[in-house]
């Protein structure tokens, strides 16, 4: 029976791992024949205009150009199986594997910088909107997401940009302002609440506490809010703060939309558990809330954000484009869409490799996750 | 807009940083930023090209023979002693400067100039000078510090060419030594900083050469990518960046109103727009000569400035800016929509399967497509109808190397030092940058002759005739100047500017 | 009643009225319940699907949805406590302690992704403060209670390791925790085959004979009610249109409605292939509730009365003959029934 | 958010913890192309109803898409008649060169909301523009809703080997930078409108495919296809004719959410100078063309961005609307 | 009919009833076998059984016991893994393609959920035209319209009001009327009910099991009943088959299986089915068992021998080595068992 099963994980890894294989291999044939279709010139590229036509020529015959495609893709398949990316066409001809060397950490980090930041704030608010649904908190909460998920990232991009460097003291005033309304909209909530259970007392005392909590949080972020630069990337290497204070803004203007999504998501799912008879049962067994939504829903809730998470990182890693050149940040996604457009095929080719095995990564990974909070998945 | 400037480079309102200061033993130290459009692609010979594209990062490192003053508005001697010329400019002897070492510690020697020209002339080299390079026939080595150049026909602004990036001096033997790849990013030569770490097309840190011969230098320079000149000034105004370059009216004038120091340049013939009068075979209408005109007539360069440049900008149809020192009354063809629709309608009427249609290739980017509406619509208002043919940058050009376009908005480079190169360039059948492939024998003399010009009056009267000639023949059309602007932070002084906005970092320094 | 049955008096719900708020206007789907269940007693309630069986089971132990609300004037009195008055928090140590619940589904009133030592144990920490060591310790011993052969073994378990007996057996261990003195079924055997209804009956019968646990069993199947219930509630459309106790309800149904059902469930002792009598219709829509009689549409003895007149609870005239105990309680909600009702006094009404 | 159906009393369904990977990569963040939106469908379930305070949501989302269902009219209206109104010179700029460039708002004028750099009518490039993003939205939805949805409802019915290449398609799809394929597939074919809209459409290819793919399994497994089967009907008339309609309501309620990722995805791409180029005014190109301008005519870019705002808010409230009404009866989205 | 209850034992049977070996239906060594990841489920192993013209045949037995597997084997939905399955002369297993379709109008089914059998999004008229439409009808529209109708009729609904409404308008014993008249429309030899009351209320569950009686007669239907409810199948089977675990363990007459049942497990539900104040072994005055234990063992893995050995109280060493097979006990009852009970005997 149990070597059954060991024969059965197996044989899922093995298809999963063919899968994999098959998508990325897929994904990059793919790559090369629509980069062979599009009108672009990979030696024009490498010279740059004011060259001569001599030089231009040179440079067709160097890159071979005018060799058959066939030629080309098994050459380059060739320096793939030996584990070789190649070089970029365009001077310095940097090999390809040293470009997303120093592209992947930069988009890496802002995927998994506003994919954390989203999480660690939608999941709390996504747990309180559906304990409470219909709730004050729930509305605002709905159409603040409503309005994130609508505004592009460029739009968001250069709002933030405008406020927080080029108005830090507006952004300031407008976050204490932020501060006072929603702590005395917290302090001030038991207004709205009719026929709640336990004592007047008690609902107003904590809703006092928690309107000064909320309003001194926000306030202190206003005055401890840092100068943020305007564009450009700062590498670990030179320093925690100021790496977190170059990728701040690219991760929150990412983050703004993600958080909205991983709000409703959560709160839909979440609501469809609070209905379940367990968590019904789990109260009636007396348990108290904190229990009730932690313990008992969350866990159970989570499958499609986690996938969500997964399906965001995946994107981010390969498309963050318009974030990055809004900021100026070297990665990924400006590397390669520089690279379509210079017809600078091994660098596009690299890039799709690397995007394509992240892609599947992540999706292993989630899987695997699946199996870590399902005991009915991980037993097959 | 400082049109109304007699001198090109000073810069507009009295905001170019003082140059009279430079590095000195108790100011080393400090990190200067430098915002660059496009980072210089290596170290390779010959990639540096003006201050858009790394001029500023090969110079500091390879330093130059001459260097054009736009102040002084001469070519000075700089890893040069001396650079003289014959009567018909067409040998130059130059002699080096003695005790100039490379940062490897070899001597920089008179071999080491020839075999730089060499390798600018060497297609395979890819150097941005080739052109440059192809009108020297030979360069002799006279003795370890002198090289005798040969012509190939008179220049008397041959200076030019080794105050550029031929003239940025590759040691010989350490260079044959070293692997390409390694060489480009960490090259060996005479300039005032070596190379501490490139990374290609984002970031380069330099450091002091403590063994510059012009020493002591003082910070350390650090260019940085950023595209566009809206980052720029962003940026700029941030204190991210201590220099950066802005191009066009619009930020020229905002940094300007805004009174941030800079360095400006107006560039005669920086706005054009290039007709195909026949490139790689292209048969198409505007091989006629009338249908160039009347692209050149239909152009309103008042509302193109207009739309362009809120007003601001230096509209002309003249090659020559009226703020050029070698501006001598020339004019373009003047706008006339009428005339233009009148040669619309004969060209039509000659040319029974031409429907009016032209296409427009533009390359992609805010600024290039907002020049492609205007002109369009000019152009459709007179009778023409423009299709707008977008792509992206690299097709862009190749498709220039290609004939594969009718109207392509472009720009000389162009340089108050001497004008005639870059016109050579883009106008004599062989230039490198003759986009429009125009092969018109009249033009060809007039530019030769612009060339041979030896004074300040001959050039004056050359390029009157050369454009009587341009408003006949009309390659391309000028719309306006460009105009550039290297802003510098209060903090930083000793900067120079020489050709092309490049900025020279040899005496720079941080203050504070 | 007594006082003495009053002292007795576990659960005594009044006029129990839920409201749930729908887009479509408001439902009640328990309109004016009463029960009175003493210690150690066991009641059942039946209904078609939809009656508000579940609603009203809930309501009493105030975990019904977050749309439902309690009428005001309701009054769901449990050991002498108001129940709809509680706090949350109050209410939080008032489930699983003193009135505990079995679930219909014992696969989905499990929590999937949790050990079953865990969902035991939860209750018993809180509730009890027991350590972690106790608490295993006592789960096993709940575990045998309930009659699951290794229950050490099962502690780390998932819920859908076990076959469904195995989970009804565990949601009633949880239920018995914490020793409540009501246990609420809401249809413990429907998910589950006869085989296995069969054994976990006779399970909840055997535990509540040990203590002096009141139980409410609720069912949709008459048959199963009848098993171990001293008295049962036919449920229709949010009320009881008849109570009594099981046997004298069972043999002499008062109100059509009941007698109709017992008649349409296939009988054994009948020979094969007789027609079934026929309910016609079906239950009223809760938002068009009639005025009259809420059987009255379906009703074979239907009388124009019936239609104006929303008949209340009364008592039978005479306790059943085979049954002439005092207690005995039979009391219907019909004004046509087929047997005779006892017009009370309005004290003994209450 | 208070929708509940009396008709259903159970509305829990016994698998809804069933992990089912399928639920949440449905969400268009599968597609959405350019770092674009991604908005999910929230499949509400029959009792997923307000807490304890009152149902005052209903009302308030009730007038949040009646504002919402107004503002598309507006805008469909506005995109249709376009042509019919003397706008024609928001697109010509040859017809505008007599018209003062950035000309501020001023609604009592000929350009009640200005001009932009090349003295183009705003109001005109919005509504060329609304007709652009519209078509694109649409347009794509549609393409995307046929290919994936044909390659959804065969793997979901058929599953074993078909579903697998269809998952290796979809993969490949999602795998593949999605703004890679997008510029080279409007490099390859020319940056027009039907191009966009087909590059877009492929781009939401895998959204359709794994959302029709799980209704079509959860659809497949139901007892009145096994019901067709045992009359005799054929495999494609089941897929046709059972297991089609269906899905139909869930795919066009989550198809509103869709048609605001593809218009953002769009004007992103504009943004980016990739899409349809200048003069023929998009929302995307008008706000790129502005942000030069930014600081001294900020009406240049706000106008566009408001509007484009004010849409994808719209169609994102009529698909939560839309989805509230559908999609609970419907398979988990 | 309402209130009343009438004995219809003696209603006329068809004269052959009951004959063996002019059997209707035929279902002969059918196995169904499911290959999943886990292994291959033995939903049905070998099962043999025969049901004469115009006679009810009752499939009882616990959840996962295979009653369903084998019913929609029955259809060919899908095809038995072995075994062939006779209509009268027509062995459907060998059937394919067109000859099958047309094949399907001698079998039809009726689900357990009413509801999840009618497809939501379609007509109630358009559902039971479907079959017609599918198989094509002499007459077109007309035709197949008029047969809906009378079908619609016959199980009690007004085709005028019924017709245009979709199923989600209709209550379950509604629905399951409908899907009866989609079945019937059909006018098929044998009928198939998989758990048709199981999802209804008591008081509805009658309605339909009088249907059920009425179209019998009024079709002359051979039928297969499937249900777990041992008090239904007494009420509608002529003949009754046990399952557990995928195999048949006793058939027998209605009247005597319940009079005398021989396997322990038969018995075993005999005496844990309640009825009105107590099991079903109270009611028949039989002495109820008590199974060894409640778990049902794995299909994926069913024991050796006897598959019930695992709970039966009589089991012996025997029931682990040898299968038992079906053996006659009486005429027209048959057990597998090596310890069959004697006592009712
Ligand atoms: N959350 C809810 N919102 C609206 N109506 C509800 C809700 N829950 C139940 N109802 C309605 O209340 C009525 C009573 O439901 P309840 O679940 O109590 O019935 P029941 O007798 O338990 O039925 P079943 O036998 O099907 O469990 C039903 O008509 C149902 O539609
Ligand atoms: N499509 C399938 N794939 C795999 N296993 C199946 C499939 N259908 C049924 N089974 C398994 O086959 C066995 C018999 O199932 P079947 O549905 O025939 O039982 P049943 O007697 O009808 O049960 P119930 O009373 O629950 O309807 C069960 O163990 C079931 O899990
Ligand atoms: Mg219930
Ligand atoms: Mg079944």
């Amino acid at each position: 029976m149990s070597q059954s099963k060991g024969h059965y994980v197996l044989r899922f890894i093995g298809e999963r791992a063919l899968h994999a294989i098959v998508v990325v291999v897929l994904a990059a044939t793919g790559a090369f024949f629509l980069m062979e279709a599009v009108p672009g010139d990979s030696a024009a590229s490498a010279v740059g205009p004011g060259a001569t036509a001599e030089q231009y020529q040179l440079a067709r015959e160097e890159l071979g150009l005018d060799d058959p495609v066939w030629t080309r893709f098994a050459d380059w398949v060739g320096g793939l199986a030996s584990g070789d990316l190649g070089n970029s066409l365009i001077p310095p001809n940097q090999a390809v594997g040293e470009m997303i060397g120093n592209a992947l950490p930069v988009t890496m980090q802002l995927a998994f910088l506003s994919i954390i930041l989203s999480l660690a704030i939608a999941v709390p608010v996504a747990v309180w909107s559906a304990y409470r649904r219909g709730g004050v908190f729930d509305q605002v909460a709905s159409i603040v997401a409503f309005a994130f998920i609508s505004v592009p990232s460029f739009v968001a991009g250069l709002l933030l940009i405008y406020l927080l460097v080029f108005n830090h003291s507006l952004a300031q005033q407008l976050i204490l302002g932020a501060a006072v309304v929603i702590g005395l909209a917290v302090a001030l909530s038991p207004l709205g609440r009719r026929g709640g259970r336990g004592s007047p007392g008690v609902m107003w005392g904590r809703a006092l506490i928690g309107g000064v909590a909320v309003g001194a949080v926000l306030a202190l972020v206003a005055l401890f809010l840092p100068e943020f630069p305007r564009q450009g990337y700062v590498p670990l290497a030179d320093g925690l703060g100021e790496n977190l204070r170059s990728i701040a803004l690219p991760a929150i203007t990412l983050a703004l939309m993600e958080v909205a999504i991983f709000t409703r998501v959560l709160r839909t799912d979440m609501i469809s558990t609070l209905q379940q008879d367990f968590v019904l049962s789990a109260r009636a067994k007396g348990m108290p809330t904190r229990h009730v939504l932690v313990s008992e829903a969350l866990r159970p809730s989570t499958v499609s954000i986690i996938t969500l998470a997964g399906i965001s990182l995946g994107r981010l890693i390969g498309g963050t484009v318009v974030v990055e050149r809004l900021f100026n940040l070297p990665g990924m996604g400006s590397m390669i869409v520089d690279a379509v457009q210079n017809d600078n095929l091994p660098v596009v080719l690299g890039g799709v490799i690397v995007i394509a095995v992240f892609y599947v990564l992540v999706n292993m990974t989630v899987d695997v996750t699946y199996a870590l909070i399902d005991p009915r998945i991980r037993r097959g | 807009g400082g049109g109304d400037d007699s001198t090109a480079a000073a810069g507009g309102e009295g905001l170019a940083p003082d140059q009279s200061e430079r590095c000195t033993e108790d100011r080393a130290g400090g990190t200067i930023t430098v915002g660059e459009f496009s980072m210089l692609p290596s170290f390779a010979p010959g990639q540096g090209q003006y201050g858009v594209r790394g001029g500023a990062q090969s110079a500091a490192v390879y330093d130059r023979l001459m260097v054009w003053n736009p102040e002084a508005e001469e070519f000075e001697p700089k890893l040069a002693e001396s650079l003289e010329s014959n009567d018909d400019n067409t040998v130059w002897t130059l002699t080096l400067r003695d005790g100039v070492t490379f940062s490897n510690g070899d001597p920089l020697t008179a071999e080491d100039v020839a075999f730089t020209v060499g390798l600018h002339k060497d297609p395979a080299t890819r150097s941005v000078a080739m052109t440059e390079a192809m009108e020297i026939t030979e360069a002799r080595v006279v003795d370890p510090l002198t090289v005798e150049f040969t012509l190939a026909d008179p220049w008397a602004g041959f200076p030019i060419t080794l105050a550029g990036t031929v003239g940025e001096v590759i040691p010989r033997d350490a260079y044959e030594a070293a692997d390409p790849q390694e060489w480009a990013s960490n090259p060996i030569g005479a300039g005032a900083f070596t190379v501490a770490d490139f990374t290609p097309d984002q970031e380069t840190v330099l450091e002091p050469n403590p063994d510059y011969y012009g020493g002591p230098v003082c910070p350390t320079l650090k260019f940085i990518r950023i595209p566009g000149s809206q980052g720029t000034y962003d940026a700029f105004q941030t204190g991210e960046v201590q220099v950066g370059f802005l191009r066009g009216a619009k930020f020229v004038n905002m940094a300007q109103d805004d009174e941030v120091r800079g360095f400006e340049e107006i560039i005669s013939s920086g706005s054009v727009i290039n007709m195909n009068s026949g490139k790689a075979g292209y048969d198409g209408v505007l091989t006629d000569v009338r249908a160039r005109q009347a692209v050149a007539a239909a152009l309103d360069r008042d509302l193109w400035n207009q739309r362009l440049y809120n007003g601001e900008g230096q509209a002309t149809s003249a090659l020559v800016a009226d703020s050029s020192r070698l501006y001598d009354g020339q004019e373009g063809p003047a706008y006339d929509v009428e005339a233009a629709r009148a040669l619309v309608e004969e060209v039509k009427a000659d040319t029974p399967d031409w429907d009016g249609t032209l296409r427009m290739l533009i390359g992609d980017g805010p600024e290039n497509i907002e020049a492609g509406v205007v002109a369009k619509a000019l152009l459709d208002a007179a009778g023409f109808t423009v299709v707008i043919d977008n792509a992206p940058v690299s097709q862009v050009t190749a498709r220039q190397f290609t004939g594969d376009f009718e109207i392509v908005i472009g720009g000389l480079a162009t340089s108050d030092a001497d004008p005639a190169a870059a016109f050579a360039s883009g106008m004599l059948p062989t230039g490198a940058t003759n986009i429009t492939g125009i092969d018109d024998p009249e033009l060809t003399a007039a530019i030769n002759d612009l060339k041979a010009a030896a004074d300040l009056d001959a050039q004056k009267e050359a390029l009157t005739r050369l454009q009587e000639v341009f408003n006949e023949v009309q390659p391309f059309t000028v719309m306006a100047n460009a105009e550039q602007y290297v802003t510098v932070s209060d903090t930083v002084g000793g900067l120079t500017p020489t050709l092309s906005s490049t900025v020279l970092y040899d005496g720079a320094f941080v203050t504070e | 009643m007594s006082s003495n049955d009053r002292d007795d008096l576990l659960l005594e719900v009044r006029d129990l009225r839920t409201h749930i708020d729908t887009p479509s206007g408001r439902i009640t789907p328990v309109d004016g319940v009463d029960i009175s269940l003493r210690r150690g007693e066991t009641i059942g309630i039946v209904g078609e699907s939809g009656s508000g069986k579940s609603m009203l089971v809930r309501s009493i132990m105030g975990i019904a949805p977050t749309t439902a609300r309690v009428d005001p004037a309701s009054t769901v009195r449990f050991d002498g406590r108001d129940v709809l008055a509680l706090s949350q928090r109050e209410a939080q140590k008032f489930w699983g302690r003193e009135i505990a619940m079995v679930f219909q589904d014992p696969l989905t009133s499990l929590n999937p992704i949790r050990t079953i030592g865990r969902q035991i144990i939860d209750p018993l920490r809180h509730h009890l403060g027991l350590g972690r060591r106790e608490a295993a310790d006592r789960a096993v011993e709940l575990l045998e209670r309930v009659r699951i052969p290794s229950p050490r073994a099962r502690l780390t378990e998932y819920p859908h390791q076990l076959s469904g007996g195995m989970r009804q057996r565990v949601g009633i261990a949880i239920a018995l925790s914490c020793s409540p003195k009501l246990l609420i079924a809401d249809e413990p055997t429907t998910a589950l085959d006869v085989t296995v209804q069969h054994e976990i009956l006779d399970l909840l019968h055997g535990l509540q004979a040990d203590g002096d646990m009141a139980m409410i069993l609720v069912s949709h199947d008459l048959a199963v009610v009848s098993q171990h219930t001293d008295r049962i509630g036919v449920m229709y459309a949010g009320r009881f249109l008849e109570v009594g106790d099981t046997r004298a309800l069972l043999d002499e149904p008062a109100h059509p409605y009941t007698g109709a059902l017992l008649d349409s469930i296939p009988r054994p002792d009948l020979p094969p292939h007789t027609r079934l009598t026929v309910i016609e219709g079906r239950p009223p829509n809760l938002r068009e509730m009639p005025p009259g009689c809420r059987f009255a549409p379906r009703c074979p003895r239907v009388a124009d009365d019936c239609l104006v007149v929303d008949p209340p609870l009364e008592d039978l005239a005479t306790a059943s003959a085979s049954h002439p105990t005092a207690t005995t309680v039979h009391r219907v909600g019909c004004l046509h029934p087929t047997v005779p009702v006892h017009h009370r006094t309005s004290s003994e009404a209450s | 958010m208070a929708d509940t159906d009396p008709t259903r009393p159970d509305s829990t369904r016994p698998d809804s913890t069933r992990p089912d990977p399928t639920r949440a990569a449905s969400t268009p963040a599968a597609s959405g192309p350019v770092a674009g939106p991604a908005v999910v469908a929230d499949p509400t379930v029959a009792a997923a109803t307000p807490a304890r305070r009152r149902p005052r949501m209903p009302r308030l989302s009730g007038l949040g898409t009646a504002l919402a269902l107004a503002w598309t009219v507006l805008i469909v209206l506005g995109a249709l008649f376009v042509d019919f109104l003397p706008l024609a010179e928001a697109r010509d700029p040859s017809l505008a060169l007599m018209t003062p460039s950035t000309l501020a708002p001023d609604l009592l004028s000929d350009h009640p909301l200005g001009t932009d750099g090349q003295g183009l009518d705003i109001l005109g490039g919005l509504l060329y523009g609304a007709r652009v993003s519209l078509v694109v939205g649409i347009g794509g939805v549609l393409v995307g809703a046929l290919v994936g949805g044909a390659l959804g409802l065969v793997a979901g019915y058929r599953g074993g080997w078909t579903d697998r290449i269809v998952s290796i398609i979809t993969d490949t799809l999602l795998a593949f930078p999605s703004l890679i394929l997008l510029i080279a597939i409007v490099t390859v074919l020319d940056p027009t409108l039907p191009n966009i809209t087909l590059a877009l459409g492929i781009m939401v290819v895998p959204a359709y495919a794994r959302l029709v793919r799980a209704n079509a399994m959860s659809f497949a497994g139901r007892e009145f296809v096994t019901a067709a089967r045992s009359l005799g009907a054929g495999e494609l008339r089941i897929m046709l004719r059972e297991v089609t309609p269906n899905i139909v309501q869930p795919v066009f309620s989550y198809s509103f959410m869709l048609v605001a990722v593809l218009i953002v995805a769009e004007a992103s791409l504009s943004y980016l100078g990739l899409s349809i180029p200048r003069p023929e005014p998009t929302w995307g190109n008008m706000i790129s063309a502005g942000q030069a301008d930014f600081q001294r005519y900020p009406y240049l870019v706000g106008v566009p961005a408001v509007v484009l705002f004010l849409t994808v808010l719209s169609f994102n409230q009529l698909g939560e609307a839309a989805g509230r009404k559908w999609s609970p009866g419907a398979a988990k989205i | 009919m309402t209130g009343s209850s009438q004995h219809v034992a003696d209603a006329p049977t068809p004269p052959d009833a009951g004959r063996p070996g002019d059997a209707k239906l035929v279902v002969d060594h059918v196995t169904v076998e499911y290959h999943t990841r886990k292994g291959t489920v033995h939903a049905v192993s070998d099962v043999s059984l025969e049901v004469p013209q115009g006679r009810t045949l009752a499939l009882v037995g616990e959840s996962g016991c295979g009653k369903s597997s084998l019913g929609r084997a029955l259809l060919q939905l899908p095809r038995p893994t072995s075994g062939r399955v006779m209509v009268d002369e027509t062995d459907l297993c060998s059937l394919s393609g067109a000859s099958l379709t047309r094949a399907r109008k001698l079998i039809q089914m009726v689900f357990q959920d009413p509801v999840s059998s009618l497809n939501p999004r379609r007509r109630v008229r358009d559902i039971v035209a479907e079959g017609l439409e599918i198989q094509g009808v002499d007459g077109g529209r007309e035709e197949i319209r008029r047969r809906v109708d009378a079908a619609l009729e016959a199980v009690g609904l007004d085709p005028d009001h019924a017709g245009g409404r979709r199923p989600s308008e209709f209550s379950g014993g509604q629905c399951q009327r409908i899907a009866l008249a989609r079945a019937l429309v059909l006018e098929p030899e044998v009928l198939v009910c998989d758990e048709p009351v199981s999802a209804l209320d008591v008081s509805v569950q009658a309605q339909i099991l009088n249907l059920l009686e009425e179209m019998k007669e009024r079709y002359r239907l051979t039928m297969v009943f499937i249900s777990h409810d041992l008090s239904v199948v007494h009420n509608i089977a002529d003949q009754v088959a046990v399952m557990y675990l995928g195999t048949v363990c006793e058939v027998a007459d209605t009247s005597s299986l319940y009079r005398a049942p021989a396997h322990p497990y038969t018995m075993l539900l005999i005496s844990s089915a309640p009825t009105l104040g107590g099991t079903l072994a109270d009611t028949l005055g039989e002495s109820p068992i008590t199974a060894t234990s409640s778990e049902l063992p794995s299909p994926l893995d069913p024991p050796s021998g006897c598959r019930f050995r695992t709970r039966c109280p009589r089991a012996t060493e025997i029931c682990a080595a040898e299968r038992p097979q079906l053996t006659v006990l009486a005429p027209g009852h048959q057990v597998a068992c090596h310890h069959p009970l004697e006592e009712n005997r």
